[in-house]
C-alpha cells in the first residue's frame, strides 16, 4: 500500500508541474502580455516608457524560466499578486470566498451521494420494473439539463412565482443559519443534479455487472442469504468502477460550481473566476486555474487511495 | 446403497433473443450415497445447467426450472422455501465451479471466503472459523496455509485457487459435492493432483460426488456411473465399466471413436462425428442427434426416443440397437 | 492444386448481421428511438429554418417589446421586439453547427492520437498521455471561458477552443480500446499475414476499437451544444445579432420576472438536444456493446 | 543434434527469449528476466510433424512465435530452409510469411470480428500481391474455403455466424492461402468440442498429405499430440527436457517429468485406468522469474538426487538413436 501511495503522490506532483507550466503559458503565449492587458483595462493611452517600467516592475523582462520559478515560489508563499480589477491581494480574495464554495461542495456531496447512490441501488434491484424506468429516466434528464437553465427555471418557480427561497445572494451560516440553508438549497440542488444522475447510472450498471459475476454465484452456493451476498460480496467490487468515475466527474463539479455561483450570485471562488475571466484579470485567472487544478489533483489522489483500499489487486502486486 | 438424491423429469428453459431454449429437457437420474457420478457431454449440452438447478442457482430471468422434482433426503428442493434452500447450499450440498479465476471474490481474502460456510452453517465465531479455515486449507495441501490464508485470490496460482475452492466446498462436510468442470482450466499434472485429492477426501467423508466434464478420460478414471448428455437430454446411462466396454448410443460410440487415446498403437485416422453440435434454440425434430447419426432410421427424424433399459443398469435413448 | 472436394458444412449459426443488427437494436430501443426522433426534428428545424420561422429572426418590432405570447408572436418578443420563435428556430443552426463541427474535430484528433498512443506505446504514448492528464486537471468549461476570453468571441474560436479542450476524452477512450484490441489473437494473425503497421492500425484495430468512440461522439455532441450555449450565455461565445439559444436564454434571464416564457423556450431546446444525443448514445452503447457502460465522460 | 542440412526444414539452435520485468515509480528499472525460452534446440525434417508439449507457461507458445519471427530471439539462431531467419530485414521477413504460417488456438479470438470470412482469408493474398485481379482473387478464396470444407457461398458472412469448428476451418484456410511449406499449429483444437476436434485433426492430416506440409504442433493434450506427431518434444519451464519419436516417448519415457505428464492424462477406459501405475508429480510449477537452481524440475521430481540441485542437466542422447533427454538420473 505504501509503494502504491508513494507512486500516486509522485505522479500527482508530476502532473501538477505540467499543469502549472500550461497555466503559466496560457497568459504568456497568447497575444498580449498581462501588462498590456492591464493597460488596456485601466489606462487609455500608455507610452512605451511606462510600459517598460511596469514590465520591469512585474519581472516580465527576465527570462521565461526565471519568471516561472518566481511565479511558483510566489504561489507557495501566498504571494498571488493583486487583482487588476479591485487591486486586492488575490490570496485574501480567495480565502474570503472559499467557505461559500466549500459549502456548495458539501451540498453537492449530499445530493449526489445520499440521493444518487441509494437510487442507483434501488433501481438495480428493481431492474426492468416501472420504478427502475422512472429512476433511470429521471437520471438521464438530470444529466441532460444545462445548469444555467435549471437554475433559471428553479429561480422562476421558487423565488419569483412561489417565493419560497431567495433568488440569489448569500448569508453566512454564522450570521443566520436558517437563512443560510434557505439560500443554499437551490444552488446545491442544481449543482448536484448532474452528478446525482451520473452516479445513479454508474451504481446501477456496476451493481448489475457485479451481480452477474461467477463469484456471486459462488457466494449463493455457499448458502449465504441474499442480503449477505450483496453486503459482503457485491458492494465492495461494485464500488470500484464508481469510485474511478468520481475522480473523472470532479472537473464537471467544479465547472458546475462556477456556473451555479454565477447564476445565484453567491460570492464564492467560482464567481470570482468568472468575473476575472470576463475582465481579463490575469493574476486572478492564473490563481483560479491553479487552485482548480490543485482541487482536482487532490480529489483524484483521494480517489486513488479509496481505489487502493477497495481493490487488493491494486494494493498488493 | 442408499438413495441420496433423485432427480425426476427436470426441465430448465432459458428465454433468449432467439426464442425459448430447452437447456435441460426432462432428465431423471439418481445418486447413491458415497458414489461418484460422472455427467459427460459437450459444451451446451445442459450438463452445467442441470447441476446448477440442483441448488436452484439458475439465474432467473432468463432461466427457469419449469418442471420436475429434485428429491434430497426425501424433500423436494424445488418446493423448499428460501431459508431451507440456503440451509442446504454449502452445507448438505456443495458446489465447486469451473473457473477458479472468476469464482472467487477478488476483493476478499481466501480466508474470509473459506470460513464463510462455517460461520453461516455452523454458527461459528469469526476466530474459530478462521482457525478452521487454516485447517481446511492444510487439508487440500496448500503449503504454509497459516500465512496464505490472508492472501487474496490474485496472489494464488490457478491450481491453488481451485484447492481453496475445494476447501471451501468441503468445510461443512456436505453429503453431496458437485464439481462442475473442476479442472478444465488447469494443467494436466495439477488436474490429476486435484481430482485425486477430491476423490480421496470424498472417500474419507463418505460424500457422494458428481463430476461434470467433457473429458471421457476423467470420467473413466474417477466415476462409478455415467450419464451421457446431448442437447439437454440424457442419452445414455450406465456404470462406467459398462459404458466404456459396450457403449450403446451412437453419440457415445462416436465420441469414443473420435478421441485420440494414449494407448492406441498405430497412427489411424480418427473417426469424427460429422456435422456441428446442435443449436439449442433450433433443435431438429425427433432425436436431436439424428442429423449427425450414421445409424439413423426414419423414426429418428420424427420422434424423440425415451430412455429404455437395454440391460441391468444400462439405459439408452435411441430407437436403434447398435450391435 | 488437385483437391478432392469435401463435404460442405452449410449450416451456420443464426445471428444478426453486424451493421443491420445495430440499426434494429436502435429501433427496438425505446429511448434511442426517442433520441433519433428529437435529433432528426432538430436537424430539420435547422435546415428548413427560413421556411419554418414566421419572422426574420433579426427584424426588430419596437412597438412590441418584451411581449408575452400573441398570435403574431407565438412565443413573444425580446427587448428589441424580435420574434422569439424565429430566433429559437434559427438558433438551432448555430448550435448544431458548433456541436457537430467541434465534435468531429475533437473526435478525429483524439482518436488518431489515441490510436497512435495505444499502438506505438513508448515515448509517443508517454507524451500524449501526460498531455491528456494535464488537460484533465483543468475543467473544460472553465478553460473554454478563459480561451474564448483571450482569443475573442466568434463561432470559429468557439469551435477551435472546444475541440482543443475535449479531444483528450476521445484519446483516452481510443487508447484504452487499442491497448485491449492489439493484444487479441486476430491482431497476431494479421502480423502473421505480414500486414504492415498501417494496415494493422487502420484495417484491423480501428474497426474493432471504434464502437465506444461512436457512443462518445453522440454524448459529446449534446455536451458541446451545452458548452456553446453556456459560453454564449455568459457573453463569451457567439456574438449578437446571430440568433442562438444561449443568447436568447441570456435575454430571458434578464427579464425573468416579466416574460418567464422567454427563458423556458430556448433552455428547453438546449435540454432537448442534449437529451436526444444522450438517449441515442445510450441506445448505441447497448447496441454496439452491452458490456460497455459508464465510461469516458467529462466536461 | 547433428543432421544433414538439406533434410531439415527448420533448425533451432540454442534459442532463448527473455522478457525483462520492470518496476519502480516513474523511472523504470529492471527487476529481472522472465526466461520464457531458455537455450532450446531442435530440428524439424521436411514433411514431418514435430509435437511440442508442456503445461501452460512452459514456453511452447513463445517458441512458436520465435520461429514465426513474431518475437525476436534474445540469443541463438533459427534456420529455415538453411537460412538464418533471426535477423531479417523487413522485406525478407515479409517474404518469410509466405513460407511459414500459423494456426491459432482460439477460434473465437483469432478471427477479426469486423471482417468477413472472405476478407480474413483474402488479407494475406492482398498483402503479398498473390492475385492479379478481382476475379482471380475471389476464385482463389472460394477454392480455399472449399479445400477446408466450407461452402464458398459463406464467404460474405462474419465469424460470429459460424460455430467453433467452422471458425477453425476459416483459420486454416487463412493459414494455407499463401501455400506455405511450414505451419505452426498453436493448440489448434484445444478450444473445440470433443466431437469437433477429430474433424480438425483429420483436416490437418489431409492437408499435410496433399500439400506436403511440415508442422510444428504445439499442444498440451498429450493424446492429441501423440496422434498427429512423428516426433515429440517435451518442454518444462523454458527448457526442452525430452525429445523422441512418438513410439519411444510414449512407451519408454525417460524424463521423470514426461512420465508424470503421461501418467496424469487419464485414458478413457476404466479397465486400463485401474491397472495403470500412478506417477503423481507434486506441487506447482515454479515462477519463471525465479526458477530453481540446477535442474528446474528438481523440487517436484520424485527421483531427484543431490546433483540435480546444483547443475542443470544437458539434453543428451539416451540409449536409442534419436531419443534425447535432459536428466541426471536415468
Amino acid at each position: 500500500m505504501k509503494r502504491y501511495l508513494a507512486k500516486r503522490l509522485l505522479y500527482a506532483l508530476l502532473i501538477l508541474f505540467l499543469v502549472s507550466i500550461l497555466i503559466f503559458s496560457i497568459a504568456r503565449l497568447l497575444p498580449g502580455d498581462p501588462i498590456q492587458a492591464a493597460a488596456m483595462m485601466n489606462m487609455d493611452l500608455a507610452n512605451e516608457e511606462i510600459i517598460n517600467d511596469l514590465r520591469a516592475q512585474f519581472g516580465l523582462d527576465r527570462p521565461v524560466h526565471v519568471q516561472y520559478a518566481v511565479w511558483v515560489k510566489d504561489f507557495f508563499t501566498g504571494e498571488w499578486g493583486t487583482s487588476f480589477g479591485s487591486g486586492e491581494p488575490v490570496f485574501e480574495m480567495f480565502f474570503r470566498r472559499l467557505p461559500v464554495t466549500l459549502e456548495l461542495f458539501a451540498g453537492y456531496v449530499f445530493w449526489s451521494f445520499f440521493i444518487g447512490f441509494p437510487l442507483g441501488v434501488i433501481s438495480a434491484f428493481k431492474r426492468n420494473t416501472v420504478l427502475d424506468a422512472a429512476i433511470t429516466s429521471t437520471a438521464i434528464i438530470g444529466i441532460s439539463v444545462p445548469v444555467i437553465w435549471e437554475a433559471i427555471v428553479l429561480i422562476y418557480l421558487f423565488s419569483v412565482y412561489f417565493q419560497i427561497f431567495p433568488p440569489s445572494g448569500y448569508v453566512p451560516f454564522s450570521e443566520n443559519p436558517m437563512e443560510n440553508i434557505l439560500c443554499m438549497i437551490m444552488p446545491t440542488f442544481v449543482l448536484g443534479t448532474h452528478t446525482a444522475g451520473m452516479y445513479m447510472r454508474y451504481v446501477r450498471s456496476s451493481l448489475l455487472e457485479v451481480l452477474g459475476q461467477d463469484y456471486i454465484r459462488t457466494a449463493r452456493a455457499k448458502g449465504l442469504k441474499e442480503m449477505a451476498v450483496i453486503m459482503r460480496h457485491a458492494a465492495k467490487p461494485a464500488m470500484i468502477p464508481v469510485v474511478t468515475v468520481i475522480g473523472i466527474d470532479w472537473g464537471y463539479v467544479i465547472s458546475g460550481s462556477f456556473l451555479v455561483e454565477y447564476m445565484f450570485a453567491l460570492p464564492g471562488f467560482g464567481r470570482m473566476g468568472i468575473d476575472a475571466i470576463a475582465a481579463r484579470d490575469y493574476p486572478v485567472i492564473q490563481a483560479t486555474l491553479l487552485i482548480v487544478a490543485l482541487f482536482i489533483l487532490m480529489v483524484n489522489l483521494a480517489v486513488d487511495l479509496l481505489y487502493g483500499y477497495l481493490d487488493p489487486r491494486v494494493r498488493i502486486k | 446403497m442408499t438413495k441420496l438424491l433423485s432427480v425426476n423429469n427436470l426441465s430448465v428453459h432459458f428465454s433468449t433473443g432467439s426464442g425459448m431454449v430447452k437447456a435441460v429437457d426432462h432428465i431423471s437420474y439418481e445418486l447413491n450415497a458415497g458414489e461418484t457420478l460422472g455427467i459427460v457431454g459437450e459444451s451446451g449440452c445442459g450438463k452445467s445447467v442441470s447441476a446448477l438447478s440442483l441448488l436452484r442457482l439458475i439465474p432467473n430471468p432468463p432461466g427457469k426450472i419449469v418442471n420436475g422434482e429434485i428429491l434430497f433426503e426425501g424433500k423436494d428442493l424445488l418446493k423448499a422455501g428460501k431459508e431451507e434452500i440456503c440451509d442446504i447450499r454449502g452445507n448438505k450440498i456443495a458446489m465447486i465451479f469451473q473457473e477458479p479465476m472468476t469464482s472467487l471474490n477478488p476483493v476478499l481474502s481466501i480466508g474470509q471466503q473459506v470460513r464463510e460456510p462455517l460461520m453461516v452453517h455452523r454458527q461459528m465465531k469469526k476466530k474459530q472459523a478462521a482457525a478452521e479455515a487454516v485447517n481446511a486449507l492444510k487439508k487440500v495441501h496448500i503449503p504454509d496455509s497459516g500465512k496464505r490464508v490472508s492472501d487474496y485470490p490474485h496472489q494464488f496460482s490457478g491450481g491453488m485457487r481451485q484447492r481453496a475452492m475445494i476447501a471451501m466446498g468441503l468445510t461443512c462436510a456436505p453429503k453431496i459435492i458437485i464439481a462442475d468442470e473442476p479442472t478444465t482450466a488447469l494443467d494436466v499434472t495439477i488436474q490429476a493432483q486435484l481430482l485425486t485429492l477430491m476423490k480421496q477426501l470424498t472417500l474419507e467423508t463418505g460424500a457422494a460426488l458428481i463430476i461434470i466434464t467433457h473429458n471421457l478420460g476423467i470420467i473413466a478414471r474417477y466415476a462409478d456411473r455415467v450419464n451421457v448428455m446431448y442437447a439437454g437430454r440424457i442419452v445414455e446411462k450406465a456404470s462406467a465399466a459398462d459404458l466404456y466396454k459396450h457403449p450403446k448410443h451412437p453419440y457415445t460410440i462416436g465420441l469414443m471413436a473420435s478421441v485420440p487415446k494414449l494407448d492406441q498403437d498405430v497412427k489411424t485416422r480418427l473417426q469424427p462425428i460429422e456435422g456441428q453440435p446442435p443449436d439449442l434454440a433450433d433443435l431438429p425434430e425427433g432425436c436431436a442427434f439424428h442429423p449427425r447419426c450414421r445409424y439413423r432410421i426414419e423414426q429418428c427424424c420424427a420422434e424423440a426416443p425415451q430412455l429404455r433399459n437395454i440391460s441391468d443398469e444400462h439405459e439408452i435413448a435411441c430407437w436403434v440397437d447398435v450391435k | 492444386m488437385n483437391t478432392k472436394k469435401r463435404k460442405h458444412l452449410n449450416s451456420t449459426h443464426k445471428t444478426r448481421n453486424g451493421s443491420n443488427g445495430v440499426v434494429f437494436a436502435i429501433l427496438g430501443h425505446k429511448m434511442a428511438f426517442v433520441g433519433v426522433v428529437i435529433i432528426v426534428s432538430l436537424l430539420c428545424m435547422a435546415v428548413f429554418a427560413p421556411f419554418l420561422a414566421p419572422h426574420d429572426p433579426n427584424d426588430q418590432d419596437l412597438y412590441h417589446v418584451l411581449e408575452g405570447p400573441t398570435w403574431e408572436h407565438l412565443l413573444g418578443t425580446d427587448d428589441v421586439g424580435r420574434d422569439l420563435l424565429s430566433r429559437v428556430i434559427f438558433g438551432a443552426r448555430i448550435s448544431l453547427i458548433i456541436g457537430i463541427v467541434s465534435t468531429f474535430l475533437s473526435a478525429l484528433l483524439g482518436s488518431m492520437l489515441g490510436l497512435i498512443s495505444g499502438y506505438k506505446g513508448g515515448m509517443a504514448d508517454m507524451v500524449i498521455m501526460r498531455i491528456t492528464d494535464t488537460f484533465m486537471c483543468l475543467p473544460v468549461m472553465v478553460m473554454l471561458l478563459v480561451i474564448v476570453a483571450i482569443l475573442g468571441p466568434g463561432v470559429e474560436n468557439i469551435i477551435i477552443a472546444i475541440s482543443v479542450l475535449t479531444w483528450t476524452t476521445f484519446a483516452r477512450i481510443m487508447r484504452g480500446q487499442v491497448l485491449h484490441v492489439r493484444e487479441l489473437p486476430y491482431i497476431e494473425a494479421a502480423h502473421a499475414d505480414g500486414a504492415s503497421g498501417w494496415r494493422i492500425m487502420f484495417k484491423n484495430i480501428l474497426p474493432n476499437a471504434i464502437s465506444p468512440i461512436i457512443v462518445a461522439i453522440s454524448i459529446t455532441l449534446g455536451r458541446h451544444i451545452m458548452l456553446e450555449s453556456i459560453a454564449t450565455f455568459l457573453g463569451l461565445g457567439v456574438q449578437p445579432p446571430t440568433p442562438t439559444w444561449g443568447k436568447a436564454l441570456r435575454v430571458g434571464y434578464s427579464y425573468l420576472e416579466i416574460v418567464p416564457l422567454y427563458s423556458i423556450a430556448p433552455g428547453l431546446m438546449i435540454t432537448l438536444a442534449v437529451l436526444g444525443f444522450n438517449f441515442l448514445g445510450d441506445g448505441l452503447r447497448d447496441a454496439l456493446d452491452p458490456r460497455l457502460r459508464g465510461e469516458g465522460k467529462k466536461i | 543434434m547433428s543432421n544433414k542440412e538439406n533434410n531439415n526444414l527448420l533448425e533451432v539452435n540454442g534459442v532463448s527469449k527473455f522478457f525483462p520485468v520492470h518496476g519502480g515509480f516513474i523511472f523504470k528499472r529492471k527487476l529481472g528476466d522472465i526466461k520464457a525460452v531458455d537455450r532450446v534446440s531442435f530440428h524439424i525434417k521436411r514433411g514431418e510433424t514435430l509435437g511440442l508439449v508442456g503445461e501452460s507457461g512452459c514456453g511452447k507458445t513463445t517458441t512458436g512465435r520465435l520461429i514465426l519471427n513474431l518475437e525476436q530471439a534474445t540469443r541463438g539462431t533459427i534456420k529455415f530452409d538453411g537460412k538464418d531467419i533471426t535477423h531479417l530485414r523487413k522485406k525478407e521477413n515479409q517474404a518469410l510469411k509466405r513460407q511459414m504460417q500459423v494456426i491459432f488456438q482460439d477460434p473465437f479470438g483469432s478471427l477479426n470480428p469486423r471482417m468477413t470470412v472472405r476478407e480474413i482469408v483474402g488479407q494475406p493474398l492482398i498483402i503479398h500481391r498473390m492475385t492479379t485481379g478481382k476475379g482471380e482473387y475471389l476464385d482463389k478464396i472460394d477454392h480455399l474455403l472449399e479445400i477446408v470444407g466450407l461452402n464458398p457461398g459463406m464467404g460474405d458472412r462474419y465469424p460470429h455466424e459460424f460455430s467453433g469448428g467452422q471458425r477453425q476451418r476459416v483459420g486454416i484456410a487463412r493459414a494455407i492461402s499463401l501455400k506455405p511449406e511450414f505451419i505452426v499449429c498453436d493448440e489448434p483444437v484445444s478450444a473445440l468440442d470433443v466431437s469437433i476436434q477429430a474433424q480438425i485433426i483429420n483436416l490437418l492430416e489431409e492437408l499435410q498429405e496433399e500439400f506436403g506440409l511440415t508442422y510444428l504442433f504445439i499442444a498440451h493434450d498429450l493424446a492429441v499430440v501423440r496422434h498427429i506427431s512423428d516426433r515429440i518434444a517435451v518442454m518444462y519451464l523454458g527448457n526442452i527436457v525430452e525429445v523422441a519419436s512418438r513410439a519411444d516417448l510414449y512407451k519408454y519415457p525417460k524424463h521423470p517429468y514426461t512420465r508424470g505428464l503421461l501418467s496424469a492424462v487419464p485414458i478413457p477406459d476404466p479397465e486400463v485406468e485401474a491397472k495403470r501405475e500412478q506417477f503423481v508429480i507434486k506441487g506447482e510449477v515454479p515462477s519463471l522469474m525465479n526458477p530453481p537452481e540446477g535442474c528446474k524440475f528438481h523440487p517436484r521430481c520424485p527421483r531427484a538426487i543431490p546433483i540435480c540441485q546444483e547443475r542443470p542437466p544437458l539434453l543428451l542422447e539416451q540409449g536409442d538413436a534419436g531419443h534425447w533427454a535432459a536428466c541426471h538420473n536415468i
